[in-house]
C-alpha cells in the first residue's frame, strides 16, 4: 500500500503543473485546460484522504469521494460556463489569446 | 473582348475575392461523388450544415454531341441523340427523328407511331425507376434500389427484344424504325404490364409510405409556381411546382393525342411532390402502353419514300434502282431542304427537342439540343438555399439531372 | 479483478497496435504529392478543412455533459432505489424537476430545434 | 400508423429474404441474349462457300464511329474469294471503336456483316483489339482472348450464351 | 494455474473470436442483404463465399495504407488504435454463462461491480477514435462526418443511460451477472411496461450508437462520401469497420444481457434437457445473433435520418421516454411496492 | 509502489504534455490521458465508481466538449508570446516551489494507513452502494444543489450562446447568395 | 405568320407588335421567328415576356459562317419563348458579328443565367451586364468556342493492324461532296492512308 | 529489415524476378482477385450498365466485387465507365492517384477504351492516356455480364494467368507511372 503522502505529493506537483499552465499560457482555452488539471490534482488527493480517514468510519471516509464526485459536478458545470463564454467571445473576436481578453469588459 | 481576356479577367476578380475570408466552410460536392448522379459537381458554401451558396460547375461529361452530330449524316444522328440522355435514350431519338421528319415532311406509318410511343413511354418508365432507386439510394436505403432495378431489367430486357441493345437504341430511324416489333414483343410488354402495377405497390409500401422518407422530403426545396418558371425548369419538377405543362398534351406529337392518359400536377413544389409526380406517372405511363398495345396496328413501320428509308433486303437482290437508292441513301444520306425546325416533346425530365438548321446538305448545319437537365440544374439554387447540407442531396435526387444531358 | 481488466486492455490494444505495424510493413509504398493530398471529390480542395464550426456542435456536446452528469447521478440513486423507495424518488423528481426547467429552458430556446 | 407502414416495408424485405433470387449465374450458367441483341460482328459466306463480302466499302460509310477499314482486292477468277468482282482483301474492324450500332449491318448490300451475340470480349491490350477477317469470319467462336486462352490450355473455347445464333446466321453452311 | 494465464488466455481468445466474427459477419451481412435485395451475394471465393472474408482480409493488409501529408500523423495513427481497443475492451465485461461454466473457469473476463458503468465508460472513449481520425485526416468530408459522428454518439450515450436506468432500479445493481441472475418473472408485472420501453429506448439508442442504419449519419456515403472513414485506407481502414462491428456486439450483447435475461435460455427448454438453459454461451450467441440479424434487417429496409432529425429524435423523444419510463418504474416501485 | 510510480510518471508527463504542446488538440490529448491514468489511480485508491465516473464524465464528456470547442473554434497553436518574456522562468520557479512546499508538508508527519481490511470494510471498494449512502444521506442537499447548479450552467451555457447563433444566421441567409464568389 | 392569319393569338399579337419595333418576322413550317435588331432586344423580350411568353426555353446560336449562300451577319442567337398559358411559342432573333457583343436578359429570367453563358462558351458571344460571364461547359484550358464553324472538330484516326488507319475527316469528305450525285464515291475500292515508315 | 524491404517494392516487382514466386505471393494474389473494390467513378450511359451490373439478376457481389467505394482510398479498381471528356480528365487522374496501391482500371465501353463514336474535341480518346489501363470491355454500353467478365479477366490478370497476343504474359499491375 502505497502511504498517502505520495499521493499528496503527486497531486501537489500536478497541481503546480497545472498553475503554470494558467500562468504561462497565452490561449484561454489552454489556460483552461491547465485549471482542469489543477482541479483534478485536488481531487486526487481528496481521494487520497478519503483512505486515509478509512479508520474512522464508512461514512466519514467516503465523504472524500462522495465530494469528489460532486466536484465533478461542478466542473461540468464551470466548464459548460467557461466555454460558453469563450465561444461567445470568440464569435467576435479572431483570437482567444488572454492578454488580449483582458481589454474586454464584459 | 475574346473569350480569353474576359476569362482572364473574371479570375483576376476572383482572386482579389478571396482575400476576403469568408466564414463559410466550402465544399466539393463532385464531380467524383457518390450523389451528384454522375459528374455534376457543386461548390457548395457551408455555413456549418446550412447551405449558404450552391453553385453548379458543368461540363464534365462534355461530348460535344452537337459539333459531332453537325459532322455526321442525319441518318448516323440517331446513334447520337441516344446516348445524351442515356437514361431515356428513346425520348431523344422520338425528339431528333421528329425533327427530321417535320423539315423532310416524313410520312411515318401510324404503326411506327405507336411502336415509338410504346417504346417511349416504357423508356419513361424505366428512367423513372432509375430515378427512384438512385433517390433513394442517396437517401441511405439499399433496397428499392435493387428492387427498381430489377423491373428497369424487365422493361430492357424488352428493349433489347425490340432493337438489340440494352441501352442506347438507335432503333427509330428518320421515317419509321430500323425493324419491325418480333413477335413475341407484345405478349412480352402485356405481361410486364400486368405485374407492373403490384410492384409500384410493392414500392409505395417500402417508401411512400415510409416515415422516414416522407420526413426527409417533405417540405424540402421548395420551389414555387413563379421560380420554376423564372428558372425554365421543365418536365414533372415543374408540374411539382402547379404548372400542368406536358408537350404530350399541349402540343401532341406521334399520336399521343390518341390515348387517355392524365397529367400529374401538384401545387406544393417541394422534393415529395418531385418524387410523387414521377411515382404516379410511371402508371399513366404505364396507361398509355396498355393503350397502344390494344390499338396497335398492323402494317410498314417505314415511309415507304425511298429518298429517306433503306429499302427492303429483299429487293435488294431484284432490283437495282434500289440498289442504286441503298448506295445512295447509306454514303451521302438524304438531303433535307433548307429550313430550321424546333419540335418539342416530353421527356422524362422536361421539355426536349432539337433545333435543327439544314443546309440542303447530307448533314445537319446546325443542331441545337435543347435538353431539359441543363436548365432543371439551375432551380438547384433557389431549391437548395438555406437548406441543410443533407437535403442538398434530396433536391438532386428529386430533379433527376441526367449529366448527358446537361453538357451534352 | 482490475487486473483482469488491465489484461484486457493490453490484449486488445496489442491486437490493434499489430494490425497497424503489419499494415505498416507488408502494404507496398508509392506515395506520391497528390496521392496524399486530400479527397475532395477528385478536385484540388478548395480552402482548408479547419475551418470554424457552428455553434450547434458546442451546444450539443455542452448539453451532453449536463446530462451525462444528471445520469451519473441517477446511478447510486437506482441502485439504491429499492432500499428507500418513496425517499429516493421524492429526490430524484425535485432533482429531475430542477432539471426539466432547463430542458424546457434549451426547448424553448430552440436549441435542439435544427432546422 | 408510421410504425406500422415501417413494419410493412421491413416485411417486403423479409420476404425477399425467403424467395430464390433473379440472379443468373452467369459463368456457369449460360447467358439468354435476345435474338436481337448486337455482339461482336461475324462475316458471312454464301452456302457455297464463297465469302459475301464484296469489298464496297459500304458499311464503313455507315459506320458513326468509323471503326471499320476495307480494302477491296479484285478477285482471281480461279479461285475467287466471294461470287462478285471484288472481294474484302483486308477487312477490320477496330472492337473498342466499334459502338455495335449495326449501322453497318443495314448498309451492307450483300448481307456480309451481321452483328452476332458473343459480348465477352474484354481484353487487356488495345491493339488486340483489331479484328480482321481472321477472326471474324463465320464458323469462328469467341474472341480473341477466348480462342488464345482456349489454345493455351488445350481447350475448347467456350462462350457464355444459351441462345442459337443470330436469325442472319442460322442455316449458313460453312 | 495462474488465474493471470487464465485471463490472459481468456482476454486473446475473446479478442480474436470477435474479431473472427467481424471477418464472418461482414460476409453474413452482405449475403443476407443480397438475398434482400433478391440476389444472391458473394459466393464465389471458397464454398458458399466462406473464404471471402479472408481474401478481404489479406487484399487489406497488402494494400498500401496512405498516410495524407496534411495529416497530423500521430493522432492520425492513434485514431485507429483506440476505437479497436476501447471496442474489443468493453466486451469483457459481458457475461456469458453461469460461473465456472467454462471448463471449471468463469465465462467472463472480468465481473466488476460497476460492470454496466465499464462498459459505457469504454464506449463513451471509443468516441474519440471517430472523433480524431476524422480530425487528423484534414479533409472537409472526414471533418464534417467526425464532427456529426461525435454529436451523433454523444447524444445517444444519453438514451442509453437513461434507459438502463429503469433496470438499474429493478435490479439494485451494476453488475452485470447479477444482473442476469435476476429473475425477470419474480419482477411484477406492472414493471413490464417501463421495462418493454426501457427495451427500445435502449435499443434505438444502441443501434444510434453503433452507427447503424437509419441512423448511419458518419457514413452517410452521399452527402459527405465516407464520413470519418473518407482517407483512411487498408488495415487503418479495416480497424475502423472491425470496431463498428465489435462495437456492434458489445450493443447486442449488452441489450440481451440487460433486458433478455442474457446468457440464459427460456426456462421451457429445461423441460427437454434438465440445466439446458443454463448452458453457457449458446443462449447469448442466439440473442445476440437476433439482434444483429435486426440491424441487418434494418439496414437493408430503411433509408437514414437526415442529421437535424437524428439529433431532435434523440434529444426530444428518445431522452423523454426513456426518462419517463425510469419514471414510471420508480412510481411502480415506491406505489406497489 | 511500482504500480504507483508508473502512473504517477504517467501522469506527469502527461501534465507536462499539457502545458507545454503547441497544438491544442495535442495539448487536450494528453489532458485525456492523465485524466484516464488519474481514473485507473482512484482504482488502486479504492475508488472504482469514482473512476468510472471519471472515465465517462470527465474524459468521456468534459474533455470532448474541450475538442469540439478547440475545433469548432479552430484554434490553431499558440504565438511565443512577445512580451512577459521574464514571467515564465518566474512562474516555473513559484510552480516549484509550491510543489515542493506542499509535498514536503505532506512528508513532515507521516501518518500511517489503516491497515487493508478496516479500509476495504470503510470504502467498500468505493462501489456505487457506498457512494449512495453517503450521497443521500450527509451529501443530500449538496445532491439537490447540483441540480440547481446544472441548471444554472445549461442556462448559463445556452444563453451566453444561443442568441448569437440565430441573430448570426439570420443575418447570414440574407447576405448568402450575394455574398457567394465563384470557385 | 401574322399577315395571312385572321386568329388573334398571342404570337401574332407579339409579332405585330414586335414588327412595330423593327422585326422582321419569318415563319417555316409553323415556327414563328422575329429578328429584332441588336439594340431593341431586351425591349422586343421584355414586351414578349409582358405579353405571356412567361418562360424562356432556350437560348442558342448558330454559326453562318459556312452557310452556302448566307448573307449578312455571321452569328445569330435565337431565344426561344414559350407562353405555358396560351401553348404558343416564338422565335426572336438577332443577328451580330463576332465582336459585337449582346445585352443579356438574366434580368428578365433567372434562367438565362446558364444559357447565356453557354452561347458565349461555345460561340464567344458576350452578354453585357451579364451577373457571371464565365465558361460554363468547355474546360478552363480550352481555347475558342467550339460551336462556331472554324473550330476544328478535332477527329482523331481510327487504329488498325499494322499501322493502318482511318481518318474519318477525309473519309467522310471522299463520301459527301456538297455537289449532287454519289459523290466521292466511284465504286472503287477506297484505300486509307498508310502511315509511313 | 529483410521484411520490410521485400514489402517497400511490389510484391509483383519481385515475383518477376523470381524471389517472391512463391505460395504468399499466391496467397496475396488470390487475395487481391478476390476482393476487387471498384471506386465509383460513373461518368456516362456506361455508368448505368455498371449499376446494373451490380443489380439482382447480374450480381457482381458474387465475385466479391459488389463493395463501391465512394472513396477512392478504401478502393482497387477504377471501372471508368462512360466517356471521359477532357475536363474531367485531371479530376479522374487525381481519383486514380488517391487510390492506393496496388490499384487497377477497368475501362467500360467504347468511350474510355478508344473515344468510341465522339471522335471529337472534347473526349479523351483513350483512356490510357491517363491512366495505365488494365482491362478495356469493348461494348456501347457492355452489358452487364460483359462487365462481369471483365472483373473476371481482371481477377485472371491479378492472378498473373493474363498474357497477350504474342504470348506475353502481362503483369499483375502496371508499373506505369506519370
Ligand atoms: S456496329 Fe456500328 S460502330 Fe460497329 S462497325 Fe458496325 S456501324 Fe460501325
Ligand atoms: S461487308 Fe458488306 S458493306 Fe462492307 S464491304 Fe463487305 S459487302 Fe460491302
Ligand atoms: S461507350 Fe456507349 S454507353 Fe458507354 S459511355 Fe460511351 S456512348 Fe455511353
Amino acid at each position: 500500500m502505497v502511504a498517502t503522502e505520495y499521493y499528496v505529493a503527486l497531486s501537489s506537483i500536478l497541481f503546480a503543473i497545472g498553475a503554470v499552465g494558467v500562468l504561462t499560457r497565452r490561449s484561454a482555452i489552454m489556460v483552461f485546460l491547465s485549471v482542469e488539471l489543477m482541479l483534478n490534482a485536488a481531487n486526487l488527493a481528496l481521494v487520497a484522504f478519503a483512505r486515509q480517514w478509512s479508520g474512522a468510519g464508512s461514512i466519514t471516509a467516503l465523504s472524500g469521494q462522495t465530494a469528489v464526485f460532486i466536484i465533478l459536478a461542478l466542473a461540468a458545470a464551470e466548464v459548460a460556463v467557461g466555454l460558453g463564454i469563450l465561444v461567445s467571445i470568440f464569435r467576435y473576436r479572431a483570437s482567444t489569446d488572454v492578454d488580449a481578453l483582458a481589454e474586454i469588459r464584459l | 473582348m475574346t473569350v480569353k481576356e474576359r476569362e482572364t479577367a473574371v479570375r483576376v476578380a476572383e482572386h482579389a475575392g478571396s482575400e476576403f475570408e469568408t466564414k463559410y466552410m466550402r465544399i466539393n460536392v463532385g464531380p467524383q461523388h457518390p450523389s451528384t448522379h454522375g459528374v455534376l459537381r457543386l461548390v457548395v458554401d457551408l455555413d456549418g450544415e446550412r447551405i449558404a451558396g450552391i453553385k453548379p460547375q458543368i461540363g464534365y461529361l462534355h461530348t460535344g454531341f452537337e459539333k459531332t452530330m453537325e459532322n455526321r449524316t442525319y441518318q448516323q444522328g440517331v446513334t447520337y441523340s441516344n446516348r445524351m440522355d442515356y437514361l431515356h435514350g428513346f425520348g431523344h431519338d422520338l425528339a431528333y427523328v421528329l425533327s427530321v421528319e417535320k423539315l423532310l415532311d416524313a410520312k411515318v406509318p401510324i404503326r411506327a407511331e405507336q411502336i415509338r410511343v410504346i417504346l417511349n413511354e416504357l423508356n419513361r418508365i424505366a428512367s423513372h425507376l432509375v430515378f427512384f432507386g438512385t433517390g433513394i439510394l442517396d437517401m441511405g436505403a439499399l433496397t428499392l434500389f435493387f428492387y427498381t432495378m430489377r423491373e428497369r431489367e424487365k422493361i430492357l430486357d424488352l428493349f433489347e427484344m425490340v432493337s438489340g441493345v440494352r441501352m442506347n437504341y438507335g432503333y427509330f430511324r428518320v421515317g419509321g424504325l430500323s425493324k419491325d416489333l418480333p413477335e413475341e414483343f407484345v405478349p412480352a410488354a402485356r405481361a410486364f404490364c400486368n405485374e407492373f402495377p403490384r410492384m409500384l405497390e410493392q414500392y409505395a409500401t417500402m417508401f411512400v409510405k415510409n416515415d422516414i422518407f416522407v420526413n426527409r422530403t417533405k417540405g424540402i426545396g421548395v420551389i414555387s409556381k413563379e421560380q420554376a418558371l423564372d428558372y425554365g425548369l421543365t418536365g414533372p419538377s415543374l408540374r411539382a411546382s402547379g404548372v400542368p405543362l406536358d408537350f404530350r398534351k399541349a402540343q401532341p406529337y406521334s399520336g399521343y393525342e390518341n390515348y387517355d392518359f392524365d397529367v400529374p400536377t401538384s401545387e406544393v413544389g417541394d422534393a415529395f411532390v418531385r418524387f410523387m409526380m414521377r411515382f404516379e406517372e410511371m402508371s399513366e405511363s404505364l396507361k398509355i402502353v396498355v393503350q397502344v398495345l390494344d390499338q396497335l396496328e398492323e402494317g410498314p413501320v417505314k415511309d415507304p419514300d425511298r429518298r429517306i428509308s433503306l429499302p427492303p433486303r429483299s429487293e435488294l437482290e431484284t432490283s437495282m434502282e434500289a440498289v442504286i437508292f441503298h448506295f445512295k441513301l447509306v454514303t451521302e444520306g438524304f438531303h433535307p431542304p433548307r429550313g430550321e425546325v424546333y419540335v418539342p416533346t416530353e421527356s422524362a425530365r422536361g421539355e426536349l427537342g432539337y433545333y435543327l438548321v439544314s443546309d440542303g446538305g447530307s448533314m445537319p448545319y446546325r443542331v441545337k439540343v435543347r435538353v431539359p437537365s441543363l436548365m432543371n440544374l439551375q432551380s438547384l439554387e433557389p431549391a437548395c438555399i438555406g437548406g441543410l447540407f443533407a437535403d442538398m442531396v434530396v433536391n438532386i435526387a428529386s430533379m433527376d439531372p441526367v449529366m448527358g444531358d446537361v453538357d451534352k | 479483478m482490475y487486473t483482469n481488466l488491465l489484461l484486457m486492455f493490453l490484449v486488445a490494444g496489442f491486437i490493434g497496435a499489430a494490425a497497424l505495424v503489419a499494415g505498416r510493413l507488408l502494404g507496398p509504398k508509392k506515395a506520391g504529392v497528390t496521392k496524399l493530398a486530400a479527397y475532395e471529390s477528385g478536385v484540388p480542395a478548395s480552402g482548408s478543412a479547419r475551418e470554424r464550426f457552428p455553434v450547434h456542435f458546442y451546444l450539443v456536446a455542452m448539453l451532453f455533459i449536463i446530462f451525462d452528469i444528471e445520469t451519473a447521478f441517477f446511478y447510486p440513486l437506482a441502485v439504491k432505489f429499492k432500499a428507500a423507495p418513496a425517499f429516493l424518488y421524492a429526490n430524484g423528481i425535485i432533482f429531475v424537476l430542477v432539471l426539466a426547467i432547463g430542458y424546457v429552458y434549451i426547448l424553448k430556446k430552440g436549441v435542439l430545434n435544427w432546422k | 400508423m408510421s410504425v406500422l407502414d415501417i413494419a410493412k416495408g421491413m416485411g417486403v424485405t423479409l420476404g425477399h429474404l425467403f424467395k430464390r433470387p433473379v440472379t443468373v449465374r452467369y459463368p456457369e450458367q449460360p447467358v439468354d441474349v435476345k435474338p436481337r441483341f448486337r455482339g461482336r460482328h461475324h462475316l458471312l459466306r454464301h452456302p457455297s462457300g464463297l465469302e459475301k463480302c464484296i469489298g464496297c466499302s459500304l458499311c464503313a460509310a455507315a459506320c458513326p464511329a468509323y471503326a471499320i477499314y476495307v480494302e477491296a482486292a479484285e478477285n482471281d477468277p480461279d479461285d475467287p474469294v466471294s461470287p462478285g468482282e471484288r472481294y474484302a482483301s483486308i477487312y477490320e474492324i477496330n472492337m473498342l471503336r466499334c459502338i455495335f450500332c449495326g449501322m453497318c449491318e443495314e448498309a451492307c448490300p450483300t448481307g456480309a456483316i451481321v452483328l452476332g451475340h458473343e459480348f465477352e470480349l474484354a481484353d487487356f491490350v488495345y491493339q488486340d483489339f483489331t479484328y480482321g477477317k481472321d477472326d471474324m469470319l463465320v464458323g469462328v467462336m469467341g474472341s480473341k482472348w477466348q480462342r488464345r486462352e482456349a489454345t493455351q490450355k488445350g481447350r475448347d473455347v467456350r462462350v457464355g450464351l444459351s441462345s442459337g445464333p443470330r436469325p442472319e446466321l442460322e442455316g449458313v453452311d460453312y | 494455474m495462474d488465474p493471470l494465464l487464465i485471463t490472459l488466455a481468456k482476454a486473446l481468445l475473446l479478442c480474436l473470436t470477435l474479431l473472427g466474427v467481424f471477418a464472418y459477419m461482414t460476409v453474413i451481412e452482405r449475403r443476407i442483404l443480397a438475398r434482400m435485395q433478391h440476389r444472391l451475394g458473394p459466393n464465389r471465393v471458397g464454398p458458399f463465399g466462406l473464404l471471402q472474408p479472408i481474401a478481404d482480409a489479406i487484399k487489406s493488409i497488402f494494400k498500401e495504407d496512405i498516410v495524407v501529408s496534411a495529416a497530423d500523423r500521430l493522432i492520425y495513427f492513434l485514431a485507429p488504435f483506440i476505437s479497436i481497443t476501447f471496442a474489443l475492451s468493453a466486451f469483457g465485461a459481458i457475461p456469458a454463462g453461469p460461473a465456472g461454466s467454462l471448463f471449471g473457469f468463469d465465462p467472463w473476463i472480468m465481473d466488476l461491480d460497476i460492470g454496466l458503468l465499464y462498459v459505457f465508460a469504454a464506449t463513451s472513449i471509443g468516441v474519440y477514435g471517430i472523433f480524431l481520425g476524422g480530425w487528423a485526416s484534414n479533409s472537409k468530408y472526414a471533418l464534417l462526418g467526425s464532427l456529426r459522428s461525435s454529436a451523433q454518439l454523444i447524444s445517444y450515450e444519453l438514451g442509453l443511460g437513461f434507459s438502463a436506468l429503469t433496470v438499474l432500479m429493478i435490479a439494485g445493481t451494476l453488475n452485470l451477472r447479477e444482473i442476469v441472475e435476476l429473475n425477470v418473472w419474480s419482477v411484477s408485472p406492472l414493471l413490464w411496461l417501463p421495462l418493454a420501453v426501457a427495451f427500445f429506448t435502449f435499443l434505438i439508442s444502441g443501434i444510434a450508437e453503433v452507427n447503424r442504419t437509419p441512423f448511419d449519419l458518419p457514413e452517410a456515403e452521399q452527402e459527405i462520401v465516407a464520413g470519418y472513414l473518407t482517407e483512411y485506407s487498408s488495415i487503418k481502414w479495416a480497424l475502423f469497420q472491425m470496431a463498428e462491428y465489435v462495437n456492434m456486439m458489445t450493443a447486442a450483447a449488452v441489450v440481451s444481457t440487460l433486458f433478455l435475461g442474457g446468457w440464459r435460455g427460456p426456462g421451457f427448454v429445461d423441460a427437454f434437457i434438465p440445466g439446458m438453459s443454463e448452458w453457457p454461451f449458446i443462449w447469448l450467441i442466439l440473442k445476440m445473433a437476433i439482434f444483429m440479424f435486426l440491424f441487418i434487417w434494418l439496414r437493408g429496409t430503411l433509408p437514414r435520418f437526415r442529421y437535424d432529425q437524428l439529433m431532435r429524435f434523440g434529444w426530444v423523444y428518445l431522452f423523454e421516454i426513456a426518462l419517463g419510463a425510469a419514471l414510471l418504474a420508480g412510481a411502480v416501485i415506491v406505489f406497489a411496492g | 509502489m511500482a504500480t504507483f510510480l508508473i502512473l504517477a510518471v504517467v501522469m506527469i508527463v502527461g501534465a507536462v504534455g499539457v502545458i507545454t504542446l503547441k497544438q491544442p488538440v495535442h495539448a487536450a490529448l494528453a489532458l485525456v490521458g492523465t485524466l484516464l491514468t488519474l481514473a485507473v489511480t482512484y482504482v488502486t485508491l479504492e475508488a472504482h465508481f469514482l473512476a468510472a465516473i471519471q472515465v465517462i464524465v470527465y474524459a468521456g464528456a468534459i474533455m470532448v466538449l474541450f475538442l469540439f470547442v478547440i475545433m469548432l473554434l479552430n484554434i490553431q497553436g499558440e504565438t511565443p508570446p512577445a512580451v512577459l518574456a521574464w514571467f515564465r522562468p518566474l512562474a516555473y520557479i513559484v510552480a516549484v516551489v509550491a510543489a515542493a512546499a506542499i509535498a514536503t508538508t505532506a512528508f513532515m508527519e507521516p501518518r500511517s494507513l489503516p491497515d487493508e481490511v478496516q479500509i476495504a470494510t470503510a470504502l467498500q471498494g468505493g462501489g456505487v452502494e457506498p457512494i449512495a449512502d453517503v450521497l443521500f444521506s450527509d451529501f443530500l442537499l449538496a445532491f439537490q444543489l447540483v441540480g440547481v447548479l446544472l441548471l444554472t450552467g445549461i442556462i448559463g451555457a445556452v444563453s451566453l450562446v444561443q442568441r448569437k447563433v440565430v441573430a448570426v444566421q439570420e443575418a447570414r441567409a440574407d447576405g448568402a447568395t450575394k455574398e457567394l464568389e465563384h470557385a | 405568320m401574322g399577315a395571312s392569319g385572321e386568329a388573334v393569338n398571342l404570337v401574332d399579337t407579339v409579332v405585330s407588335r414586335l414588327v412595330e419595333l423593327g422585326g422582321k418576322p419569318a415563319t417555316f413550317k409553323g415556327m414563328v421567328s422575329v429578328t429584332v435588331g441588336r439594340e431593341r432586344l431586351v425591349e422586343a423580350i421584355k414586351l414578349a415576356k409582358g405579353a405571356g411568353f412567361e418562360m424562356i426555353s432556350d437560348i442558342f446560336g448558330i454559326d453562318y459562317l459556312t452557310y452556302p449562300g448566307h448573307q449578312g451577319e455571321r452569328f445569330t442567337v435565337a431565344y426561344n419563348l414559350y407562353s405555358v398559358s396560351e401553348n404558343e411559342r416564338l422565335f426572336v432573333r438577332v443577328d451580330l458579328d463576332e465582336h459585337t457583343t449582346l445585352p443579356t436578359i438574366t434580368h428578365l429570367w433567372s434562367g438565362a443565367n446558364f444559357m447565356e453563358r453557354e452561347v458565349f462558351d461555345m460561340f464567344g458571344v458576350v452578354f453585357e451586364g451579364h451577373p457571371d460571364l464565365r465558361k460554363l461547359i468547355t474546360p478552363e484550358d480550352l481555347d475558342g468556342s467550339p460551336h462556331r464553324k472554324d473550330f476544328p472538330l478535332g477527329e482523331t484516326p481510327t487504329l488498325f493492324n499494322e499501322g493502318r488507319f482511318l481518318d474519318p475527316a477525309a473519309f467522310r469528305a471522299g463520301l459527301t461532296g456538297k455537289d449532287e450525285g454519289l459523290t466521292g464515291w466511284k465504286g472503287g475500292a477506297r484505300k486509307g492512308v498508310k502511315r509511313d515508315g | 529489415m529483410g521484411l520490410r524491404d521485400l514489402f517497400e517494392r511490389d510484391v509483383q516487382e519481385l515475383e518477376q524476378e523470381g524471389i517472391l514466386f512463391s505460395t504468399l505471393g499466391k496467397l496475396v494474389a488470390w487475395g487481391r482477385s478476390n476482393s476487387l473494390w471498384p471506386a465509383t467513378f460513373g461518368l456516362a450511359c456506361c455508368a448505368i450498365e455498371m449499376m446494373q451490373s451490380t443489380n439482382a439478376r447480374n450480381d457482381l457481389a458474387r465475385f466479391g466485387s459488389e463493395v463501391f467505394r465512394a472513396s477512392p482510398r478504401q478502393a482497387d479498381v477504377m471501372i471508368v465507365a462512360g466517356r471521359l471528356s477532357k475536363k474531367m480528365a485531371p479530376v479522374m487522374r487525381r481519383v486514380y492517384e488517391q487510390m492506393p496501391d496496388p490499384k487497377w482500371v477497368i475501362s467500360m465501353g467504347a468511350c474510355a477504351s478508344s473515344g468510341g463514336m465522339f471522335n471529337n474535341y472534347a473526349i479523351v480518346q483513350n483512356v490510357n492516356s491517363v491512366v495505365p489501363v488494365d482491362i478495356y470491355v469493348p461494348g456501347c454500353p457492355p452489358r452487364p455480364e460483359a462487365l462481369v467478365y471483365a472483373v473476371m479477366q481482371l481477377q485472371k490478370k491479378v492472378r498473373g494467368e493474363a498474357f497477350d497476343q504474342r504470348g506475353v504474359e502481362l503483369p499483375m499491375v502496371e508499373g506505369w507511372a506519370r
